[in-house]
Parts: C-alpha cells; structure tokens; sequence
C-alpha cells in the first residue's frame, strides 16, 4: 500500500508554487522528480567520496569505485540480468540506443532488415536510420492501429530471415502503450533477430526480467526512475556485447595502446570510455533502492489507479479525445479538446499550475498517423493524488472555456 | 495611418488594463480570432517560421509604398501575438519598420507570460518582418 | 593573490582522515574536488528546479532551461568563442573527441592523414585511431624528445596537404608539458588541416581563448575544472560544426521525424540528442564562475610556486627521476623513485594518506618511449599548500626505505 | 609437506603479529624479496596474468603428482603476495589445492589492506592457481 503523503514528502521539488498555485506536476514521462534520498546520495559523492574511478589506487578512488561497482550490482539485480558484466552505464536511453545501433552498423548488410515500430521515440528511430543508412540495411516500420495499439499480425509478416535487429519500445511515451515485448521477442529470436527494448517509460511503471523477457539489448534512463540526470543503464547479453564493436574509443575501455595496435578492454569497460558520470551512477542505486522499497507492484496498482481515476473524469468533458487507448497501458494519459491546439492547452494550463506536456513528445511519426499537431500528455508517478487529477481535469474545462 | 510608435502605445495602453495573465491571455485570444487570414495560396513552405510547437506562415508585399503582412498559425494564442504584430507594423514604411523600436513587447509584459519557445517564437516573427522590411527597403 | 585557507574551507572532502592521517590529496589531474557552491547548485537544481529541458511549456521546464542555456553562454565567454551555438554539451573529454573523431569518418579519405603527439591520453588516441581504421586514412605521430617536449621541426615535417587533422593536449597529463598549440594550429591551418585540442588538463590550469588560438575544436571536462561529473564543453567552429555530420541520434537532435526522412535540427542541438546531463550543465556555470571569481590568473601563478616547490623538495631525494621536465609545465609533477614500482610507491602513500596516482595514466605510449611501467603522478589545484608538498615529499622518502 | 590448512594457519599466525598495516607491509615486501624467481623463459605473455598496473607471470607445472608453481611480478609488493600464494599451494596435490579453502586471505586482514584492484587481482590470482590445478587434475 502507497502512503502518498508520506511520499510527497520526500519530494522537495513538489512543494512550491508555480504561477500563484502549488505545483502539480504531471510531466512524469519528461523526467520525474528526485526523492530526498537521491539528492543526498549525490552531496555525498561530492561531500566525502569524491574521487575517479577504476584507475586510482589510493583510498578515495577506491571507496568511489566501489560504490559505483555496488550500483551496477544493484541494477543487475533490479533488471535480473545474469551477469554483472552485461550491465553497461551510459548518459540515458539515446545513449544506450546509439552505442547499440552504432556496433550494428558493422553487422548489419546490405539487404538486412531493421524493424521499428509505428510508436517509437525518435531516439529509437534515428539511430536506427542512421545505422541503415550507412549500412545499407533498410528499416521498416511494425504498424499500429486506431487504438494505439501494434498489429502484431503485420509484425509476423514482416518478420523473415532478413530481420537482423527488432527495436521497440515497451511502454509508449506518446500512447502509454504496453507492448507484447515478451511475445515479440520470442517471434524475433525465431528467425534469429537480436531485439533490443526500449525500456525508458517501463522503468518507472513495471517490474522487469531481461532474462523472462529474454531480451538481448534493454535500456532504461536514471531520470525517468527518480534517479540522476545524465546516468542510465543498458542491458545486453553478454554473446551480443562481446560480438559488438566498441562505441567510443577512451581511457578504461582499453586494455593496452600503442599506435600500432590497441587492444579492448573486458566488458563491462570495453563500452564505457572515459570518465563516467560517477555521482549519477552512485546515485542511481540510491534511486533503485528506493523504488523497490516502496515495492514496483505498489506502484504499479497506485498508478493504474490514478490513471484509471483521470481517464474517467476526463471523458466527461465535451469534444475531449484520446491518443492511444491500448487495454495495456500505463504511466501516461495524451488527449486532444475538440479543434483546441494542444500548444494553447498547455500554456493555460501551466498558468493554473498544471505542469503537462504538449507537442509530438519525440514521437512526430505517431502524430501524423493521427492528424493531429501533437497532444496534451498528462503523466503520472507515484507522487500524484486524485486531486492532482482534479486540477488538471479544472484546467482542462477553464482552458476549453476561454479557447473556443 | 497612425504612426508605429503610436500605434505601440495603443497596445501598451490596451494591455495596461488587463493586471491578471487572464485578462490579457483572452485578449490575446480576442485577437488571435480578428486575424485577417492569410490566403490560402501564401501558406507555404517558405512562408513558414520555424517556430517550435505551432506553426506560422507569414506573407509580406509591398504595394504603395507600404508593406502590408498577413499571417496565420495553427495555436490560436500564437495567431494573437502575430496579430499584434502585424497590427504594430502592416501598412507602414519600409524603412520606418526597419527603424522601429520593439520594446513594446517588453513593455504589455507578454514575454514573462510566455514561454521561452513562445518567446522565442515572437523574437523570431519580429526578426522575419523587419528581414522582409529591409528587402523591400532595399529594392528601391 | 589566493587566500588557500578560504578556499580549503569551501571544499568538504578535503577535511577528513585518510587511513589516519588527515587527507592529502594530489590526484587533481584525475579529478579536482568540488567547492560548497556547485555541490549546492546540484542540489538546488533538484530540489527548486528539476525538469526536462527544451520541449517543455510549462514554469519549470522553462526555469531549467534558462538556467542550462545560461551555463552554455558562460561557457562561451570563458572560452570566448564567437557564438553561442558553437558550444555543445558533452559528457566529458572523451565524449567530445569521439563526437569529432566518428564525424571525420565520413571526411577522411584514403590517404589523408591525422596526427596526433606522442603525449596524447588514449581519449585523443583511440577515436582517431577508430576514425582512420574505417575511413582508411593514416595515423602519424608527432614525436617528443626525452624532456616530455614535442618535437616542432618533426611536425612541421609531418604536415603536408594530405593532414587533414591534427589533435594534441593543450597540456599533457602524464608529463605536464604545455604544448605551444597556438603555433601548432597556425602551422596545421597553413596546409588546410583542422585542429582538435583536447583541454582537457588546461581548463583548470590557464586560460583559454579559442578566438586567439584560432582553434577548429576545443574540449574541457567539467569534473576537471571543480565541477560535476558526466559532463563537459566542446567548442567548435560555427563552419566546422556544420560541416561535420551529426553524432547520436535521437531527441532534441532532429527538425523532423518521419520514417522515410529526417532533418536535423540546427547547433547546438544537432550534437545533443537526448536528455542531457541538466543538472551537471547548470552546475558547470557554477564551477566556471567561481574560478572566474578567484581569478585564473592567480590560479595559475600560486599553482606555479606549488609546482616549483615540489619539484625542488622533491628533488633531493635520492634516485628521483623525473618524466617530463619542459620548461612549460603546469598542474602535474611525474616521477619515479630508484627501481621501485610506481604501484608500491603509491599504495604505501596512500597509507600515509596522500593521494596520488600511479600507473600510465591513460597515457601508455608515453610509458613505453620512457621505457618504465609507469610513474608517480602528484597533480595540483589551487586548494593544495606546501604542507601537502611536505607531507608528499616525507612520505616518498618513507615508502623509499620500506621498499629498497 | 604440511597440509595447505595447516600452512595457511602459519600464514594467518605470522600476519596476527603486526598489528599496523606498516608491519604487514614490510612482512609482505620481505617476502616478496624472497621470491624464488621464476625461469625466464616462462615469462612469456601467456604466463601473464592479467592485473591492473603490475604484470605478474605465474607458471605451474605437474611433477610427481604435485603442483609447482613459481612467479614473478615488476611490483615487489604484488611478488609478495604471489610469494604468499605460492607458499600456500605449491608442492600441493591437484585436487587438495582445487578443493582448498581461500578464506585465510579474507583472515590476514590483507584485503582490506589492499586497493580493490590489487585485491582482484589476488582473486585472479588465486583463480588462476586453482584452474592450473585443475587442468592437471582432469590430465589423471
Ligand atoms: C589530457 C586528457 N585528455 C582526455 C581526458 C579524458 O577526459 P574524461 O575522462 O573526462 O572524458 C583526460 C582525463 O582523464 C585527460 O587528462
Ligand atoms: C520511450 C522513450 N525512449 C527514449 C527516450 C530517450 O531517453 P533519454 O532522453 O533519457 O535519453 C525517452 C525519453 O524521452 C522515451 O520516453
């Protein structure tokens, strides 16, 4: 059970006003906010650890060392990943996408396939063209229906012996969608594809099992899970991050240089060049711990609760519609007001205190398959109450009053 | 025709009866209504200000001596602020454009009501007519 | 003039004990300590501000991204570069020599050449080396002689119009020789050829106008210059920038998403895909301004009396060897003792409580033209005090007997 | 021979007499020194040991049903900690030193003692000891 006043508490960034109102804030999908305890964890790295890692032999270096190494432990746990090794720190999911489409690009060839799909961020798109593009592979697109939802029948289709790497998201930032990533997955290995999931909105919003899942690549960002800015983590087999070229080229991810020849370092360093974000990646545990002490399965039915609780309250008002109405969804609400430009809405809306967002959300290719400019995108953590939904659902009516 | 700086007063005066953001968002949007629509023919490509989440088209000519804007964008409140601008400068001298002091805009206090990318947007539709202004003024 | 007990006062970790002793802490080349200031600009970020930048219309999307956009325009001033757009937020040194490396693929051609110096960290070693390996251009060395001291005549031979990149340390880590990069770039320009330089060890130790060096691309690590870790500046210019293809793909990097093409956005955000490290940017403006506040200027010339202290104590001892003795040195002294390991030297230090590195540095050519496993690195900031110097010196001649 | 047990516990004992870490390290430094140094002929790359910032070659070999083992190290402090290692296990059976119990390092306070560097690599170390056994175990 979730004791949401105890929980706000934690959260000092909840506790002001914002233009005359106190704050609610429903950009969760953006970044959430950090607990106490993650703030601390950080002023302590500073405070008493301060040190680089990995190289030092002298006592901060190593008290810094090891509570970065205890972070990827805590991560690979939290993921049940098998290895300690297969957990790689990088900057965020755009990151995490990139260094796994960059070493594909060496693999990929000409004819191979690459498959996305129709509700992707763009950081799960780009790299991929990217990729393609120097490869000569070509990338096609899963399709999604009316409801926000994909057609996995053209999934089937599209998948052949051609497919060399399937990348999805597995919560929509857009849609709030939950995919069939477990499904998807298993269909993939079956013609012998490497499936790499986007798992930036399910950090935050559902428990995960790279191993049940059987993903071979699963990333998730630090901010969107209460954790650091600037710190995020990848999950990759270890087969697979073994056969993938290096991404960046630095200190720690090699084992000896000379201009002749340099040789890579073990994993986890082969992919992780240069000093890292060390306080974020110290921080990130504090983060993780956190989740889990509250317990993922509390959140998850507190959230359901709440988004249920909004999605209710707000089809009651006139001309409302929403983008993305998959049976599985989580985290995330993205609606339109009649001819109401979604730009108008969030302005009002924050004039009233309403934090949401509006636009494409990264997601420009969903927006077109629906006509539309963009969305309002109320979304939610674990923080939010019943009367945030109220203000925003009061926001909604007086915006749609004084804009039409 | 009054004279831009005169009519900048107007709207200063204007705004200066609205104290609450409520007051002067719906008069934004009063205005954003009033907009003289751009023609069809004109909402083009080129025409397009790169705004960041609505879009503009502004179309400028010279005729008489005078340059004459329309306008539209798809966000009604940004659809205002063109009109303001537009009323601000349409139907005025090239050169006295080019010339023209803008911190009436500072001064109705629309830009702390903004957003920065609102703001920046209004910047850059400022920056666009004077470029059109200088053109024309150029081409005599 | 500096007041080092006020500026000691200002840096929590110095102020405890280390295996007993009171911490001394020579490993500022590794990374420097952080001042009261940014650590509280951290938190204040999370506590007061937190929000995804950029994309946002509401308060606190907008109030960090004033604040971010106000540190790229320090950044700016400190490094004075011509245009605010010409700086790119990376996570470090070595992020940003990857970002112009992995640009140059598509550049460099089959029989183009790129020199970097025998004194270059493995982070402006490997990218090029990563760089020519897939574009087929070569890698050539500019040498040094055996004071840790560039060899001009030979780069001067080396460049001809088939350079088409030079890259070399502002100041060397390793050695601490201050390189005469503004000759180097003049001579590079004279054949057409673009100049990286890696500032890596400059930032915190002199001043740096890009404009007067008439540099293609310069880069600084925050956590070097008393700021965060996970992030730091790359200067380039304006034309350079817009020549070079883009380096992640992914949010804020793009005009426009479709699945058939996407456009670019325009600098700075065409190299920033992604959440960026927000917190860390903001707190970098932090750092600069308050080395800005003590002044560079006599920075650098209180660290110089350091250095020359320390190198004069340090002398007497017997068997001292010093590795890198250029009359132009900042910020490091590298030595070895006798025949006895770097590695024993420093863990016996670091029993004494002084903090210094040992090993090669991420610089292991260097090593192997000095023929040794590597040195002892004492590297300054403008906190250390000639009781350090002491403190190190005393305990060079204690490790000296425990292990000859 | 003693059992490996039983030298272990001498090699605890000894340790239990320093009470500093500087007593330990000069024990550590001593012992290193006396090293019985290895052909070098087998300080070959495959003799490596993969460590951090000191090389260590370690070569085994099989000779009347026992484990000989010898080693070297550019680093006086990490030879003696292979010295350590090599009293332990060498002139050991195969399968007693595949079955012997490590904790005797955890128990001579070195550990904590070392940088966690050096401490993997006596992890590697004792890994690398243990597999060469191994392989001779499975030879019979
Ligand atoms: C000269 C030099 N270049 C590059 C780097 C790499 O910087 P970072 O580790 O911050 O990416 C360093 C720091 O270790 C350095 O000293
Ligand atoms: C589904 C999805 N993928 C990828 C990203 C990119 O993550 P980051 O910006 O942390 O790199 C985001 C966040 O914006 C996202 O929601």
């Amino acid at each position: 059970m979730i004791d949401v006043n105890d929980i706000r508490h934690q959260f000092p960034t909840l506790h002001q006003e914002v233009n005359g109102h106190p704050l609610v804030y429903l950009d969760n999908g953006a970044t959430t906010h950090k607990p106490q305890v993650v703030i601390d964890a950080i002023s302590h790295y500073y405070e008493k650890l301060n040190s680089n890692i990995h190289r030092g032999v002298h006592f901060l270096s190593q008290q810094a060392t090891d509570a970065y190494e205890a972070s990827r432990e805590t991560i690979r746990q939290h993921l049940n990943a098998q290895h300690l090794h297969e957990i790689i720190f990088t900057k965020g999911n755009t990151e995490a996408i990139n260094l796994v489409a960059n070493g594909f690009r060496q693999i990929l060839q000409e004819g191979d396939e690459v498959l996305v799909s129709a509700m992707e961020h763009h950081s799960n798109i780009v790299p991929w063209q990217m990729a393609c593009q120097s490869s000569s592979a070509t990338l096609k697109v899963i399709p999604m229906d009316e409801m926000g939802v994909l057609d996995m029948d053209s999934y089937k289709n599209l998948l052949s012996d051609k497919t060399k790497v399937v990348a999805v998201n597995h919560i929509s930032n857009a849609l709030g969608t939950i995919n069939p990533v477990k499904q998807m997955i298993q269909w993939a290995h079956e013609v012998g594809a490497a499936v790499l999931i986007d798992g930036a909105q399910a950090g935050p919003h559902c428990s995960i099992d790279v191993q049940d899942l059987d993903a071979d690549f699963y990333c998730i960002s630090g901010h969107k899970v209460y954790g650091p800015t600037g710190i995020g983590a990848l999950y990759g087999k270890e087969e697979w991050l073994k056969k993938l070229p290096p991404y960046q080229g630095g200190g720690e991810m090699i084992a000896t240089v000379s201009f002749d020849k340099t040789t890579y370092a073990d994993l986890p360093h082969k992919f992780e060049a240069g000093t890292p974000n060390i306080a974020g990646g110290i921080a990130l545990k504090t983060a993780i711990d956190w989740i889990n002490q509250i317990g993922l399965d509390n959140i998850v039915s507190y959230e359901k609760e709440l988004v249920d609780y909004a999605t209710e309250e707000l089809s009651k008002i006139e001309g409302i519609r929403f983008i993305g109405q998959a049976q599985e969804k989580a985290g995330v609400i993205s609606f339109i007001v009649g001819d109401i430009h979604p730009y108008d809405m969030g302005m009002i809306l924050d004039k009233l205190g309403v934090a949401v967002r509006t636009g494409h959300h990264c997601a420009q290719p969903v927006m077109d398959q629906f006509c539309i400019p963009g969305t309002v995108r109320a979304s939610f953590a674990v923080y939010n109450t019943k009367e945030d939904v109220n203000r925003l659902v009061e926001g909604v009516i007086k915006a749609q009053t004084m804009l039409s | 025709m009054a004279s831009i700086q005169d009519i900048q007063q107007d709207i200063i005066d204007e705004f200066d009866m609205f104290e609450e953001w409520m007051g002067k968002y719906e008069h934004i949007i009063d205005l954003g209504k009033s907009l003289p629509l751009i023609e069809e023919q004109f909402k083009t490509k080129d025409n397009l200000i790169k705004g960041c989440q609505s879009r503009v088209w502004l179309h400028a000519q010279h005729k008489d001596g005078k340059v004459i804007y329309t306008a539209d964008s798809d966000a009604i409140m940004t659809k205002g602020i063109i009109a303001l601008l537009v009323r601000a400068f349409s139907e005025q001298k090239a050169q006295d454009i080019v010339e023209a002091d803008t911190d009436f805009i500072n001064q109705i206090g629309l830009k702390e009501q903004l957003s920065p990318t609102r703001a920046n947007g209004l910047v850059s539709m400022v920056k666009q007519m004077k470029l059109y202004a200088l053109a024309f003024q150029s081409q005599n």
